[in-house]
């Protein structure tokens, strides 16, 4: 069988995979990825929790988290593209006039 | 009946001493926020007008308040509850005392002469309102301070003045050296804010409240209180406040009051943190004079004079202020010495004056501190507003002979006397004043500062000398020097050869100056007959009285009786956990002079019952005092009359030696010889003492002062640790900055590290 | 030899498809694969929320986050020409550090996901027969609209400034 | 089977403060529409007007305290007392937006509306009963954030500020939610009461899975209050944000991220003390310090703010370890004194922008005290406050910290001690920077010539409310305190 562990394994797994992407990634978009990919690790550990416990408020948070994780994205490519009009560069390392 | 209403009547005009401050606010309001609309005029003599209203309004209160009863002298106006933490609440309000009332006297009388002055002196700066409104903000503040019924509100009035002073002294900003003194000014005085705040924060959490009659009622009645160290539960105060600190092991109230004086030498300008207060010269004369001179400056002795109970019941901490006041006091008169900036010479002299005033504190004779803090302020502030005189007419002379020469440099001056008699005049009576010419308010001030300090209650011996008896020679060879460089500028400003640039004719004052100079030297000449020692009355000449030092006795009553007991408080802490401590009562001495100590007796008392016994002794050592007193009584006068001759002596001499030295110009020895016909006879047979004196004594220590003390110590030593500490800082937070790269992954990657470091914290 | 059951080969090689999507979402040069991969991680994850009994979940994981979400980040990659960086060029350090924290994360995270167990927490009643019963997305509905009503209708404010948002920072011409 | 889940009617009267913002900020939308493009001040106005009437319903439910809609919102003092905090800096924000809006070259009601649903999110985050509320309020702050940050669309600054905003705001809340995550996991809820009742009835201590969700989530909190390390942001965020922007996220959003912190420590975690206190002490001290050291040597005016608040953030802190009433007083004392003398800041540095020039710079500064004494006063006022310099407010809010940092110091908190002498020496260091403003303001030659400014009404007003705010709780904080301690009385504990 299956236990908790193994999913939270799994999904501890995808969150550090998540954190190295946003660690290395230059392109701002693909670093925004990692932080989604960090997002469905949540869930995925509140999904297991909810269902080894016989509750769903885990899953109404999961749902709660997708529809913010929504929101967040629109906003953030918004903000992506309006940093590109100017910029023409979606990498976060050619982003640092404001320093020290 | 009639009585009653008579009292009624006269309390009411003391309930309201509040509105003392609340006038110059009132100008600086007015000022600040339509002065753009009213003429110029109109500013200044509505900023002069405030500060006379408070003058009155002080007179008035004080009169009120020497109308009462001594023991009811204390009249407390609470206007509004301030600070609400816990049980207590610290009252927003003001404290009229005989204390607060000779500095209210002082600060609104000296201030509104300076203002007056000012009218003339800065009547062509374009800064003309703003330094109104300044000068009027620093008068609320520093009435505020010496009328605060609470520290906090002290530290309230404490912090604007330092503000005013920081405004002041870079008032013409476009200088460089003006915005750098500013600065340095500011610094220092953080240190010193740093200790008073702490202090502050200790005795509250002490103490309870911050008030002052919350304060010193506790220590009187040795009340329990809970303080705030761990597991201490309730107390004595007293207990409390002996408790051993990790600092050495020195009692709290000795931790406490050393944190306070920090604040006070910022202040004040002493040892270590007297630096900024030359640099402050940089400000505007009668800013000089009012801020740097009279008042602000003496609000460290003020604070110490005000907690004179907690500050009496530490020994070492009084210790302590002794030492630093003379050591300051002879320090600043050297280097005083050789500067040829006017204005430096009179700011070294200024703190070398505020050093006696802590020396006089520090061996307990804190209403004779308070009584040479008067006289300074007359004297000083006319000597600052004579020069003041001087450089603007020279400036202005100067200027229009097209020369460049520094209008403050008294080598570019000479023989100016013919030009401004006034001034001249005036200067002289402020220098004999300064140097403790017989007869005038300096002499009265500085010669019992000497003789209390020649019985300092101190039992500690350097080389088989008594502490006391050093400090007596320091303060008195301080003296000396005083009235050398007091009386050296006066030769080399307005006697001797002119030394102007051609074509130079500088001019007497306006006369809001000159009436400012004449009004302040008659305060120099008669201020000082308010506390005439009683040596001299005894002597037959019958002049002034002791009244001075009656008024403030209920003020500083308490601290007398502690300082007699013979620090009994300390005593008990400096035993090693023990439950009995013998105390050297021989410690005791204070105001009744050496042969109290020769009467002490040793008595053993354990800390508990260590306040009783103290109580219970004291009965006894007052009967001893008395006798003692009336035994030695002869004895002890033709002492004190011996001191007094030596330093009328010393005082003589150092005006002398100045006079040898660069008065020996013929067209002004010829000025000279009139007056002093027997003195100039010794000059033209000693010519050669000159010599001596110059290649043995003064050459060398010149060279000392101005090498080793000013150049060395002074620039590179002390300057070099302000700023160095304000480098390092810089220096740090330049790399600390660098770690802010601007790049959003290495931000993500300190985040990781945070949360790792917390994680594996708990993890492992 | 015990034979693994069909979930545990569906679990483990859907897990094992998980990671290996993710690992090449953040390794892939290019962002359009790297935003495909993430679209195949999200669908393994879906499998995985119907094996803990999550329908409802896994229907808005493919239709709403794999269908809609992703669909914006490739439209926004292609709109911005953004796909063809080359990566890891500048700052090689930074690359390594990032690994080796995301290791170190890794590694407490795993000390973490390893020991942790439901035993001592609230059970929460909802059992396998009520939701068999009803069906998880009644129950969730449920939920939403009793206890949860409060977030629910606060997150429709959220959802307003991210349109607004949106429109104010993206739009050409306002 | 019948299930009883119900659909219940539920007492919204508890969240009318909450209603009213909506009811506003869905109104605005159509007030928009009155108005034509590029018009602002109607909306700035009306926006006003509607958070007036919010806070007198907040005023109106005093005292009426209750936990409603099942746990997930609790409305107390402690929360009232934040919806007025936060109103007063939305109110003072827009004021100075009405002028700044067009001068920046922004001039979108949307704006208004953007600002309208941030203040909602600080106020579902004050009075937040369950993670969950926590989180939506977080998220309803931060996405209005995101917008507002990166609203000066056409200025490279602010794009690259929302950028870094979005990316490490969304970057720590995925540490935040797996932090609620394992709570959720070890706990078997998410509301607050209800993890602090599994602390009572749990025999065992807290295992390490649930101090690992605990640590995460504080980590995700502490990123919102710009604790170090997690500060990072927060600089270039408040540099390149528009500045009213930046004085509302710096106050507002600031005070509402420390009435959340506080909320959960006190409600749901104080049976774990011991191990959240030593990771705060900490936190502490590295906040203090580098926040102080590294401001020193700003040259931006801006960004020097932005490292004070990250400074103050940290005395804030002292009193969270000081855990006892008085701290709980100073904290929402001191966070009320915080948003009028550092929007009062924002505010004068928004006043001296110009369209093309920042005048940001602590050169541009030089000679203000006579190009524009109004300005410079002001600002000199709230430099001094925020200095801790008496009789301005600042001073006491200070005094309030060390004084709850020293009474638990004298229950036997032996640590406490330290971390007041840090603090004290920290705010001795910090008044050299504050100060350094001052002086440039009243002591230097200008650089460059400026035509002098005439005093714009709205941005007046918003400072004048400011200084005698200051003025006031300086000199007469008992009115305040007193008030904020009866807030106190309900807060469970």
């Amino acid at each position: 069988m299956i236990g908790l562990n193994d999913y939270l394994i799994l999904a501890a797994i995808l969150f550090a995979i998540g954190v190295t992407g946003v660690l290395t990634r230059r392109n701002a978009i693909v670093i925004f990825m990692s932080i989604e990919l960090m997002l469905n690790s949540v869930n995925l550990t509140f999904v297991a929790f909810a269902h080894f416990m016989n509750s769903l408020d885990g899953q109404i948070f999961v749902f709660f988290i997708m529809t913010v994780a929504a929101a967040e994205v629109a906003v953030g490519l918004a903000i992506i593209i309006s940093i590109f009009r100017n910029k023409k560069t979606v990498n976060v390392d050619d982003m640092n006039i404001m320093k020290w | 009946m009639v009585n009653e209403l008579q009292e009624a009547a006269q309390n009411t005009i003391t309930q309201w001493a509040w509105l003392i401050p609340l006038f110059p606010l009132a100008g600086v309001l007015i000022n600040g926020f339509f002065g753009k609309k009213l003429s110029k005029t109109t500013v200044g003599l509505l900023a002069c007008f405030t500060v006379l209203c408070s003058f009155l309004l002080s007179i008035a209160c004080v009169a009120q308040l020497a109308g009462m009863p001594v023991d009811a002298r204390r009249v407390i106006v609470d206007v509004f509850p301030w600070i609400a933490a816990g049980t207590t609440k610290i009252m927003f309000g003001i404290m009229l005392d005989p204390l607060s009332s000779v500095m209210i006297l002082v600060v609104s009388g000296v201030g509104f002469i300076i203002h007056v002055y000012s009218l003339g002196y800065i009547e062509n700066d374009p800064g003309y309102k703003r330094f109104f409104t300044y000068l009027n903000l620093f008068t609320f503040s520093m009435l505020v301070l010496v009328l605060a019924n609470s520290l906090a509100l002290l530290f309230v009035g404490w912090e604007l003045v330092g503000l005013c002073s920081y405004l002041l002294i870079g008032f013409w900003y476009h200088k460089d050296s003006a915005a750098d003194a500013g600065k340095k000014a500011f610094i220092v005085n953080r240190v010193g804010d740093f200790g008073f705040l702490l202090g502050m924060l200790a005795i509250f959490w002490i103490f309870g409240s911050l008030n002052f009659k919350d304060i010193f009622h506790t220590l009187e009645i040795n009340a329990a209180v809970t303080p705030w160290f761990m597991g201490a539960g309730t107390m004595p105060v007293k207990t409390a406040l002996s408790a051993a600190t990790p600092i050495l092991g020195l009692p709290l109230v000795t931790i406490i009051t050393l944190a306070l004086f920090l604040g006070a030498t910022g202040k004040s300008a002493q040892i270590p943190l007297y630096v900024w207060l030359p640099d402050a010269m940089e400000g505007p004369t009668p800013v000089s004079a009012l801020i740097h001179a009279a008042t602000m400056v003496t609000a460290g002795v003020y604070m110490v004079a005000r907690l004179s109970m907690l500050f009496a019941l530490s020994s070492t901490t009084m210790m302590v202020v002794a030492i630093v006041g003379a050591a300051t006091a002879i320090f600043a008169a050297t280097i005083g010495l050789v500067q040829n900036d006017i204005k430096r010479v009179l700011a070294y002299s200024t703190v070398s004056q505020l050093g006696y005033m802590f020396l006089a504190c520090g061996v307990g004779a804190f209403s004779v501190g308070v009584f040479h803090l008067m006289t300074h302020a007359f004297f000083k502030a006319l000597l600052f507003l004579c020069y003041g005189a001087v450089i603007h007419s020279c400036e202005h002379a100067f200027h229009d002979a097209g020369s460049h020469a520094d209008p403050q440099d008294m080598r570019n001056m000479g023989g100016l006397w013919k030009y401004m008699k006034i001034t001249w005049f005036t200067f002289l009576i402020g220098s004999m004043a300064i140097a403790g010419v017989p007869g005038l308010s300096g002499f009265f001030s500085k010669d019992e500062i000497l003789w209390k300090a020649f019985n300092a209650p101190f039992s500690l011996t350097i080389g088989g000398f008594p502490l006391g008896s050093i400090l007596w020679a320091v303060g008195a060879l301080a003296a000396v020097m005083t009235a050398f460089y007091m009386f050296r500028l006066i030769f080399m400003t307005f006697h001797g050869k002119e030394r102007l640039p051609q074509n130079a004719h500088p001019h007497e004052s306006p006369p809001a100056m000159t009436i400012a100079l004449i009004v302040l030297a008659f305060a120099a000449t008669v201020g000082g007959y308010v506390g005439v020692p009683h040596v001299i009355k005894d002597m037959g000449i019958n002049v002034g009285n002791e009244s001075f030092y009656k008024w403030l006795e209920p003020v500083f009553e308490p601290a007398q009786t502690i300082i007699a007991e013979g620090g009994a408080l300390e005593a008990i802490d400096f035993s090693n956990g023990g439950e009995e401590v013998g105390v050297q009562n021989t410690l005791a001495a204070g105001i009744t002079g050496l042969n109290f100590a020769k009467h002490g007796q040793e008595g053993i008392i354990t800390p508990e019952a260590g306040n009783v016994a103290v109580a219970h002794r004291e009965s006894e050592n007052e009967a001893a005092a008395t006798h003692s007193e009336k035994q030695s009584a002869h004895e002890n006068v033709a002492l004190e009359k011996k001191l007094m001759n030596i330093s009328i002596v010393l005082a003589l001499l150092g005006i002398f030696v100045a006079f040898i030295m660069y008065n020996r110009n013929p067209q002004i020895h010829h000025d000279i010889r009139e007056g002093l016909g027997v003195i100039h006879t010794v000059l033209l047979n000693k010519y050669y003492v000159d010599e001596i004196y110059y290649y043995t004594i003064v050459l060398p220590g010149r060279v000392f002062s101005e090498f080793f003390l000013w150049k060395f110590f002074d620039v590179c030593i002390i300057d070099g640790i302000v700023n160095g500490v304000a480098l390092l800082v810089r220096g740090v937070s330049a790399v600390v900055r660098r770690i802010q790269t601007g790049v959003v992954m290495n931000y993500a990657l300190v985040i990781v590290i945070g949360i790792l470091a917390i994680l594996a914290y708990y993890i492992f | 030899m015990v034979m693994p059951t069909l979930t545990q080969i569906l679990f483990y090689s859907t897990a094992g498809f998980a990671v290996l999507c993710a690992l090449l979402v953040i390794l892939h040069p290019n962002a359009i694969r790297s935003a495909l991969f993430l679209v195949l991680t999200l669908f393994a994850v879906a499998v995985l929320y119907i094996l803990l009994n999550a329908q409802f979940i896994a229907a808005v994981q493919v239709i709403v986050y794999a269908g809609a979400i992703m669909v914006l980040f490739l439209f926004v990659i292609m709109l911005l020409n953004a796909g063809e960086t080359l990566e890891g060029l500048k700052h090689p350090m930074r690359k390594i550090f990032g690994f080796l924290f995301g290791i170190a994360v890794l590694g407490q995270l795993l000390a973490i996901a390893h020991v942790a167990t439901i035993a001592g927490a609230r059970q929460g009643g909802v059992t396998q027969e009520m939701v068999a019963k009803a069906g998880n997305t009644e129950l969730l509905g449920m939920l939403l609209f009793s206890k949860y009503i409060y977030p629910f209708e606060a997150v429709s404010i959220l959802l307003l400034m991210a349109i607004i948002g949106s429109v104010i920072l993206a739009k050409r011409k306002l | 089977m019948q299930l009883d889940m119900t659909i219940t009617s539920y007492d919204f009267s508890m969240i009318w403060p909450q209603i009213a913002v909506v009811v506003f900020l869905l109104a605005g939308l159509l007030v928009d529409l009155l108005d034509k493009r590029g018009e602002t001040t109607t909306i700035g106005i009306f926006s006003i007007f509607g958070m007036i009437v919010a806070g007198a319903f907040t005023i109106g439910l005093w005292n009426s305290a209750a936990t409603v809609f099942d746990g997930m919102i609790i409305v107390d003092n402690y929360s009232l007392v934040f919806n007025l905090i936060f109103i007063l800096g939305f109110i003072l924000t827009a004021l100075i937006s009405i002028r700044s809006l067009p001068r920046e070259g922004y001039n979108y009601s949307e704006y208004y509306i953007l600002l309208m649903g941030a203040t909602l999110g600080m106020m579902i985050m004050a009075s937040a009963g369950n993670l969950l509320t926590v989180f939506i309020g977080i998220e309803t702050l931060s996405i209005s954030l995101y917008v507002l940050a990166g609203f000066a669309r056409k200025r490279e600054e602010s794009n690259e500020a929302a950028l870094k905003y979005l990316l490490l705001g969304a970057f720590s809340t995925g540490f935040l939610l797996y932090g609620i995550a394992l709570i959720y996991g070890t706990t078997g809820t998410t509301d607050l009461t209800g993890i602090r009742d599994f602390f009572i009835l749990s025999q065992s201590g807290p295992s390490i899975v649930l101090i690992a969700g605990v640590m995460l989530l504080l980590a995700g909190l502490m990123f919102k209050v710009s604790l170090v390390p997690f500060h990072m942001w927060a600089p270039d965020l408040y540099q390149g944000a528009p500045t009213p922007v930046a004085a509302f996220m710096s106050t507002g959003a600031k005070a509402a991220a420390f009435a959340v912190l506080f909320r959960v420590l006190v409600t749901a975690l104080p049976a774990m003390i011991e191990y959240w206190r030593p990771v705060l002490y900490v936190i502490a001290i590295l906040t203090m310090t580098i926040g102080n050291i590294t401001a020193i040597s700003q040259q931006n005016i801006k960004r020097m703010l932005a490292f004070s608040s990250i400074a103050h953030a940290g005395y804030l802190v002292i009193a969270i370890l000081a855990f006892n009433q008085l701290g709980a007083t100073a904290i929402m004392y001191y966070l009320l004194v915080y948003t009028l003398m550092n929007l009062g800041a924002f505010g004068v540095l928004a006043a001296m922008r110009r369209k093309n020039q920042a005048n940001e710079t602590l050169a541009s500064f030089a000679g203000l005290a006579n190009r524009a004494p109004f300005y410079a006063a002001m600002m000199a006022v709230f430099m001094l406050s925020l200095a801790g310099i008496p009789p301005m407010a600042g001073f006491i809010g200070k005094f309030m910290i060390f004084s709850a940092a020293i009474k638990e110091y004298s229950a036997g908190q032996s640590d406490m001690l330290p971390l007041v002498i840090i603090a004290v020496t920290n705010a001795v260091v910090s008044v050299f920077f504050y100060l350094r403003v001052v002086v440039v303001m009243y002591m230097n030659e200008p650089e460059q010539d400026l035509d002098s400014e005439p005093v714009n009404l709205a941005a007046g007003l918003s400072l004048i409310i400011s200084a005698a705010g200051i003025f006031f709780l300086g000199i007469v904080p008992s009115y305040a305190l007193d008030f904020i301690q009866n807030a106190i009385l309900n807060l469970p504990k």
